[in-house]
This record gives structure tokens, C-alpha cells and sequence, in this order.
């Protein structure tokens, strides 16, 4: 029947996502644990992954500062253009990793219309700030999104039922509109960071060194080959999912 | 007291259009009128939530119009009630006081024991009743003794029985606090039970302001009559007018009514089905209409039964179930159809 | 106010994206005309650009193929382990890329479970197969998903309206639920056909040749510099957003 | 014609339990519950949308337990109505012939011409009324003439004016066609108007089956009692039994009714407000009871006046508006309140 043949097809795809990455996992755990031991007392491997952690965070709570306030000018307001700041605002989803590298670089370059005037202060490429901005515009639009659903998930009655109990909005916001979209605004959080610690192709562009997890991966897989690289790649996504699994 | 000076304001599909109102202060006023008219943005505008297109609002002489919501020192209520969900009932109810600095435990106490919500103040407002929920929110209101609540469709999302124990406690509310009552709905019943005036509201326009009496009784145009229950419309012709005392044509009926309509007018006369009574004989008099006709059509609507009556003219009855049995009401029963001159409501 | 200060977080952030990606394609078009001209002749170019988009609607195909069934079923149905199958189709959208590249390699290398078996008939490691396959990989949950959503959408009273009518299971799949979540489906498969050609990391590692667009732009980076990797990198944002439009 | 026998299913939160159940041809069968009686659940049961747990129905005596719906051979109507909202009104009419490959495009047009929707055929249901939806609904559910319509709550998502029209429409139907029609509701008014016979559900559990007298005059239990409208429960214990004629003590009243209980009997005897009339001298005679009391509540629904009265037991009391003004009814007023003995339901 059609459902037996659509389980059959369920069975398919979960079977493709399952094996590849088991497969990949066991392999290391079961075929070669010393590698996977070897990678942990590695200080250079350690520190690319501990790099794709921090470098994520920060670009989290960059976007945390940016995303919510736009998420709620979008929930609560209409203005003319808004449509089209929404759709520019979801574009980096859809470009191209490393047409994003480039488009950084060109702005946040030694010559770049920011990072031209900037120059003598920050340093962008191959730095930290270049992998941080790199991270924010691929993840950006993860917590702008969701923010915006959780704002506009608040009964806009409940913050005026704040105001006439005498909140100015600020407090209003504070007190009532925010706590209540706190969950929406937590799992964009989580999503903008997972997003960051994943990209590879916008960061490697500004940012060779240092490398982060991705970055290092890929080095040790053009040097060495598979069996160099797996181990690291095992030890990043093993962090990764364990982070996931603790803060759900 | 509130003073609202020929108020306008578009808003989505709603609109208010030059409306002009004065509520004195310890009034309990009811503004009237169908879903979609507006009811609620005139409201949200008194409230502050909405700045007008044009037109002022003044709250105890002071104009508000431009003032931010917090500075407008009334209490609000919204249909759900728009309590707090993340915070304890207790919590909801002191978060004025928190707005305002105040700090006065007792008050939310005594406030919580006179609304009956004493044994709720741990609980999560979402796992109240809405009876519940309605109370918890006028204390939270009125916690910071405001002089003026402003209730929108208050008893909308109850169930009847909790309705009449909700409009008791917001009339006893009014009696005991002195409070300037602004309440919206779109239910004549409530209305008419819970107004010192009602203002009917059509359109985004003020229709018809006056006592319940005047309104139920005198209703100002058609469509505010057919709103209030006057369901039956005759259109018919005076024959002649005797000291108020009417006698109109209307299909090949001839009815008597009162008024001060001239003989020859063109005319429009509103009845509502519960005065209209159903009986096996005729009993004439000069100030009682005893129509015969012919049942049509029979509902039973519970307790009530409708029936409509060829009469010359069709007619719209609202009797007992008891009688109707007790007539052996049925479509072809032959009857006579009686009300009062006085429960016709004539129009020009 | 509160709203100003939002306002402005919100006119930084449109900024941010807006003139990045806007600096790169109008400085192309304005500053150097010329090399995007080359760009299009430049056979390499084109050929690459149009493996992108073919290798991407194979995925997308297959996507369709495997995700609308999938969808279906989680819409429909409760069975044991459920939430867990839900979970691990979605782990790919966290994975780092390079990680899902080594994953992949794993798998459907010349030695993997799957890759060692198909080796006499069917190579993936740099080969068409391997891009799709990793292109697959990493946006087959935006299809999913979509199609679940739209699954839920349709109420299920409107499929047993259908039955009661005479029409068995799968009749009422193709004339009812089809069709009314046919607006989910698409826009998934256009999400998933944009994430597909947008990759970079997972397919690099599979398959450095055959180049796909993001590939040639990172190897014309390394081997000349921005300038020879940017008017690329136009090229292939102009195209993918302009079809983008279209399909919009 | 269908069977029901011993059908058990649990499903979310609903549960059916061992329910038997049989449904002449040609009947008009309500099933009455209260929302959450898995009312639903047995509908979709007897349309194959569901296996039950145990037990089996049949039509016309083959047993379509385990069919697929599509082989069982009813129409169906949900309470949404559930129209293709991508098809038209026509091809959603047309849906259940082209699954089962009748071409008659004839019988389409005569259908839309007996429910009166031939304008709408062109149009998307999504823009049609609630009424115009439910017709069209109709037509689709019975172009390829089945012998069994079951509808779920078919009036309870219509306005009071359009429900008396569908309530038309249905038994018109019904009545022309020969349906079997398995109908249900949560409103003991419509079942009361419409059933042939009516079957009690609550908590998934088969009450009572019976014509609507025996329903809403004979409820088995307290539960069907109260549920079908007599809010009026008064304990009491039988004073003494004289041929059918029982004297009740209840509270400090003592009340006339018949039952074939006996003296010294501890019952309930219920009675609906509707029944009880108030009156302002006493009638008393042996088959109606005049209790002298004193008004301690009244409040007013519209057309009709609830009315609390304590005789020495509290009796709620529904009345017209015109008779509590002409009796002057309000809180303290003495008056009898009166009802027949045969009103009284009594149960052990």
C-alpha cells in the first residue's frame, strides 16, 4: 500500500543521514580510538576547535544585539520597504559560501570600504574579527527570523495592557514581550550559533589562519589525507551535538 | 468624566468618523454595537493605544489625546483579559503597583479577598477558568485605584452562567468604588440590564445616545431598531392620527399604534416577537391589536417557540413552549395575533 | 525612544548585509566591467556555474523524491522512535561542512560502505554522483521539513471527505493533500535546490573536479587573488538570485 | 441500515466503550452528547476512518469493520463541511463520480437545483457561507446516491437563522429521499426537533435509546436528566404512593408527582425551569402543585426572565419577560410557583 511504500522511502532517507555520519563515528570510535585520542592531546587541533566555539559565541551575541530589536521593529511595524528589508535581510542564507568570503573580503579587506578606514584599529583578514564577521553573516538571519516569530507570537494586548498599568514600553518590552518570546529567541540563538561553527567556505576566504575546526579539517585532509582529517572531524562533531544535547 | 471631541481615526477596516461623546463621571456607560463597528478602537483610542487622526480626548478635563497609554491613568480590560502568563496571578496583580511604585501589600490582599481570588494568587493565570481570569484581571486594574475602567466586551468569552455572576460583580463594583465604568459590547441584553446610558455606535458613527428606556423603547432610525430586537418591520401608511393615537395600513392589515405621525404619512412599524402574543380567541380593545391569522411556520428553540403568522401581513412570534402546546400551535392553526399599540415602535 | 534606538539596530544590520553583498557586485559592475564580461566567455566559468545549477536540481530531484514521502508520513502518523528520526534528519543542517565532506568521503569513498560495493559502476569521489550526493546531504532537511509542514496543513478531515467519497489512499494523496501542500513543497524544494548550490565545504572534499562555481572561485582566489575570484563570484550570485526572482 | 455491536476504541483523548447500537433504514438517528463523548469517534468509526479495538459494524448487514472507507459506501459530512478549497463548487461535487467513474453530469445540475446552489457552482467554497458550504457539502455527499448520510454536529457552525433553514433542508431530505440519516449533537434542542429516535452517549458509554418523549421525558439517570434540561434536582424521599400518585418531602416543601415509586423511597425528582410558572394568587388542585415562596435572584435573558425562587427548596424558574413585568418580579416579591405533577420526572 502507499503507506508501506512511503515508510519504505522514510526508512531510505533516515538510513542515508544515519549511516553516513555512523558510520563515520564508529569507524573512528571502533576502527581507530587512538587516533581520535591522539587529535584530543593535539594543542593545534584543540585549539582550531576551541576557536569554532568562541568565534561562534561571539558571533551569536553579535547577533543577539542586532537580531532581537530588528526582530521586533518587524513583528510590530509597518513601513513602507519593509518587504524588501525583509528579503535582503534573508539573502545570505542563499548566497554561495564562498561568494560570501568573497563579498566580505572585498568590505572588510585592508581595502575595503570598511575595513580600508578601519585598518590602523582592527585587523579583519586572517584574524579573529574576520572569522567573527564571516560567521555573522552566514547565521544573522537565523536570529533575526526568530526573533520576529516570537515577538509577533506576543499579543501585541498584552503590552498595552502593561502600558495602561503605567509601563512606558521599554518596560513593557522588558517585563512582558521579551520573557515571552525568550524561547524563540533561545532556539534562534542556538541555531545562529550551530550555524556560525559550521561555516567553512565564507570564513576560509578572510580567514586561513587561524583556523578553526572546519578550516583545520580540511587542511589536514589535503596534507594527510582521510584517515588524518577523521579524527578531528569526529572531535568537532561529538562537541558540537553534545553541546546541542546539553542546552536542550 | 470623559470628554471625546469629535474623534477620527482609519485603522485596518476599522474607522471612527467625527465621534462626539460625554461620560459623566460615576457612570456605568455602554457603548452599543454590532461586531466590526469600531467599539473597540474608540477604546484603544481613549486608552492612548492609538493616536487619532484627528479629534481630542480629555480624561477629568485634562486632554489626553497625545499622551502615551501610561500616562492616561485608567484601567483597562480586554475581552481575553490579557493577563500575564508568565507570571504568578499574584504577580499580575502588583505589576501596576511595580509601574507606579507604589508599595502597598495589603491593598493587592483586600483587593484579592472582595474579587473571591484569595486561594488563587500561586496559580498560573492559563489554568483559570475565564470567571477566574476575568476577576484577576479587574484587580489588577484596579489596584492602582484608578478612577475610570475601561471594559471591552467583558462577558463575551463567558459562559452564560458565569456571565450573570460577572455582570453582578462588575455592577457591584460600580456601586461600591464609585467608578467611572466605560463598557463596550455588542449584546443588546447586557446592555439593557447593565447601562445608566447606552451609546449606540454604527459604522464608526454615534447613532443614538440615551437611558436603556430610550433606546430599547425609542429606538432613533430603523437600523438601530432592527439591532435592539424589533425584528418585525411593517411598512405601511397612516389611515388616521387621533391624539397620538395611530391607525395604520400595512399589507391588508390594519393595525393600531402610537405616535405623532400625521394621517397620510409613509411609515415604518417596529414590533419585536415577545410582544407579540398568540391566542384561540379574539379579545378587542382599543389599545390592543387582535390580528387573525394563520400559523405558517413553527420552530422550537427550547423553552421558547417562534412562529410566524400570515396575518394580511407576516408576523414573527416568540411564545412559550407550554402554550404552543397547549394551543396545538402547528403550520395551517388558525389564531389571533394580540400586542399592545403601545409595543409598536412607529418610524417615519 | 525605544523604538529609535530599534530602529537604528535595524538599519546597521540591513546595512551590514545590504552593503556587502552590494559592494562586491556593483563594485564588479561599475569598477571592472570588463572582467565580468570575461567571466561569461571564459568557458571554465560558464562550465562550472552550469554544473552548480544541474548537480543542484539532480539533489533537488532527488530530495523531492525521498522528502515529500518522508514528509508525509511524519505528518500523518505516530510510531515509536519517531521524534528520534525527526531529530536525525534535521543533524545534518548543524553538521560542520567539512565534516559532512569527510562523512560522505567515508561512506561513499572508493573503500566506503556504500562507495566500496557501487565501485565497478558508479564513481562519487571526484565525479558528478559525489556532488550531488553531498549537495543531497546537507539540504535534504529544508525539504523535509517544508513538506512536512505542508502535510499538516492540509486537514486530515479533508483526506477522509475524500475516502468517504470513493477515493482509496493514494487518490486522495494525489487530488487532495498534493495539491493543497503544493505551495510548501515548492518553496521547500526552492530552499533546498539554494542551500544545495550554495555549498561549499562538503563538496570540496568529495569532489575538487569536477569544479562546481563555489569551488572555482576559492581555487581562482588561491592561485590569483580577489580580483580574479570576484567577478565569479558575481556571476553566480547574479545568476542564482535572478532565478530566484523568477521562480518568486 | 447499520449495526453496531460491542464496538470498543480508545483514541487521544476519547474512548468508546462496548457500544451496541442499531439504526433502522430510512431512520432519522441522532446521537446526543456533551462535547468530548467520543461522539465523533463513532462516527468515524462507522466511516472506517478508524479500526476499532474490538466489536463490529455493519451496514446493511455485511460487516465493513475493516474496509477501507472508501468501501463502505456513506456519505459523510463533517461539521467544517470540509470542501476542496482547490477545487470549485462543481468539481467538488463531481469529486465522488470521477472516483467512482459515474458520468452523469445531469444529476450534478439537479442536485445544485434541489439545494439551491446552481449560482455558486462556479465559485471557490472558500468564499461561501456557512449555510451555502453545508449545502454544497450535501450535494457532494450524495451525487452518487448513498443510502446512509452521517453528519457531524451539522448545525453547530451556523448562525440561529441559518440553522433553521439547514434544519429544513435535512429533514426535506430526509424525508424525499429515504436516507438513513445518522446525525450528531451536542444540542438537546436540535435532537429533540429532528430525531426519529435518539441515542444518549456520554463518556463513550451507550445511556439511553429512545423516541425524543422518552429522552426528554423519562431520562434513565440523573445525567441524561440534567443534560437534557432538568436543572431543577430535588432530593427527597416519598411521603406516600397512591397509584402512580407520589407525595415527595424535599427540602421543607411537599411536592405532587407520579411515579411508581413507594412510600419511604429516597429519589431525586427533577424538574426543567421552563415548566415551573409563577403566579401571584394559588391554583391549587390535586395534579399541580402551588408552592408559596419568596424571589431571591432574577435575572433577565433577552425575551425570558430566569427567575430564583425559595419555597422552602430553591426552584429556578424561566418565565416571559411580559408576565415578570406584570407581576412586578423582582428580589423579596412573594409568589407561588407552580407546575404540574406529571412535570415531575422522578428517579431513585
Amino acid at each position: 500500500s502507499m503507506t508501506f511504500v512511503f515508510s519504505l522511502i522514510l526508512l531510505v532517507l533516515f538510513l542515508f543521514i544515519f549511516l553516513t555520519l555512523s558510520n563515520m563515528i564508529f569507524g573512528q570510535l571502533l576502527g581507530d580510538f587512538s587516533g581520535l585520542i591522539k587529535a584530543v592531546e593535539n594543542s593545534s587541533v584543540m585549539g582550531a576547535i576551541s576557536l569554532s566555539l568562541y568565534a561562534g559565541f561571539l558571533a551569536t551575541l553579535l547577533a543577539l544585539f542586532l537580531g532581537v530589536p530588528t526582530g521586533y521593529i518587524l513583528a510590530r511595524f509597518d513601513f513602507p520597504g519593509k518587504r524588501l528589508v525583509e528579503s535582503i535581510i534573508d539573502v545570505p542564507v542563499v548566497v554561495p559560501h564562498t561568494v560570501a568570503g568573497i563579498a566580505i573580503l572585498t568590505v572588510f579587506g585592508s581595502r575595503g570600504l570598511i575595513g580600508g578606514p578601519l585598518e590602523p584599529y582592527i585587523q579583519f583578514r586572517d584574524a579573529l574579527p574576520g572569522i567573527v564577521v564571516a560567521m555573522l553573516f552566514v547565521s544573522m538571519p537565523y536570529l533575526a527570523n526568530s526573533a520576529r516569530e516570537g515577538f509577533k507570537s506576543v499579543d501585541p494586548r498584552l503590552e498595552n495592557a502593561a502600558r495602561s498599568l503605567g509601563a512606558p514600553l521599554w518596560k513593557a518590552f522588558f517585563f512582558v514581550t521579551l520573557p515571552l518570546s525568550a524561547r524563540h529567541i533561545l532556539i534562534g540563538a542556538v541555531m545562529t550559533w550551530a550555524r556560525a561553527i559550521s561555516e567553512f567556505g565564507a570564513v576560509v576566504i578572510i580567514a586561513y589562519y587561524p583556523m578553526i575546526g572546519p578550516t583545520l579539517i580540511y587542511d589536514r585532509y589535503l596534507s594527510y589525507g582521510l584517515s588524518a582529517s577523521r579524527p578531528i572531524a569526529v572531535l568537532l562533531i561529538l562537541i558540537t551535538l553534545s553541546i546541542f544535547l546539553v542546552i536542550r | 468624566m470623559i470628554e471625546i471631541e469629535s474623534l477620527s481615526r482609519k485603522w485596518k477596516n476599522f474607522s471612527l468618523d467625527k465621534l462626539s461623546l460625554q461620560i459623566k463621571a460615576g457612570e456605568y456607560f455602554v457603548i452599543l454595537g454590532p461586531t466590526g463597528s469600531g467599539k473597540t478602537l474608540l477604546l484603544e483610542l481613549i486608552a492612548g493605544f492609538h493616536i487619532p487622526d484627528s479629534g481630542r480626548v480629555l480624561v477629568d478635563g485634562k486632554e489626553v489625546t497625545h499622551l502615551p497609554p501610561e500616562k492616561h491613568n485608567l484601567a483597562f480590560v480586554y475581552q481575553n483579559y490579557s493577563l500575564f502568563p508568565h507570571m504568578s496571578v499574584k504577580k499580575n496583580i502588583e505589576f501596576g503597583m511595580r509601574m507606579k511604585k507604589i508599595k502597598d501589600p495589603k491593598r493587592v490582599l483586600d483587593l484579592a479577598r472582595d474579587l473571591k481570588i484569595t486561594h488563587l494568587l500561586d496559580r498560573n493565570p492559563l489554568t483559570l477558568s475565564g470567571g477566574e481570569q476575568q476577576r484577576v484581571a479587574l484587580a489588577r486594574a484596579l489596584v492602582t485605584d484608578p478612577k475610570i475602567l475601561l471594559l471591552d466586551e467583558p462577558l463575551s468569552a463567558l459562559d452564560p452562567r458565569t456571565q450573570e455572576n460577572a455582570r453582578e460583580l462588575l455592577l457591584d463594583l460600580h456601586k461600591k468604588t464609585n467608578l467611572t465604568v466605560l463598557h463596550i459590547t455588542h449584546d443588546q441584553t447586557e446592555a439593557r440590564i447593565m447601562a445608566d446610558r447606552i451609546a449606540v455606535v454604527m459604522d464608526g458613527k454615534l447613532v443614538q445616545v440615551g437611558t436603556p428606556e430610550d433606546i430599547f423603547e425609542n429606538p432613533v432610525d430603523s437600523q438601530v431598531a432592527s439591532f435592539v430586537g424589533f425584528e418585525n418591520v411593517l411598512k405601511g401608511r397612516v389611515l388616521s392620527a387621533d391624539r397620538g393615537l395611530l391607525r395604520i395600513e400595512t399589507g391588508e392589515a390594519v393595525i393600531d399604534a402610537s405616535g405623532d405621525m400625521e394621517a397620510g404619512d409613509q411609515v415604518y412599524a417596529f414590533l419585536r416577537p415577545e410582544n407579540i402574543a398568540l391566542s384561540k380567541t379574539s379579545t378587542q380593545s382599543s389599545i390592543r391589536n387582535s390580528l387573525q391569522g394563520r400559523v405558517t411556520e413553527v420552530w422550537i428553540l427550547g423553552a421558547l417557540v417562534r412562529v410566524k403568522v400570515d396575518c394580511g401581513v407576516p408576523l414573527n412570534a416568540l411564545i412559550t413552549r407550554q402554550s404552543a402546546e397547549e394551543m396545538k400551535i402547528s403550520p395551517g392553526v388558525p389564531v389571533y395575533a394580540q400586542f399592545k399599540a403601545s409595543s409598536v415602535h412607529v418610524l417615519r
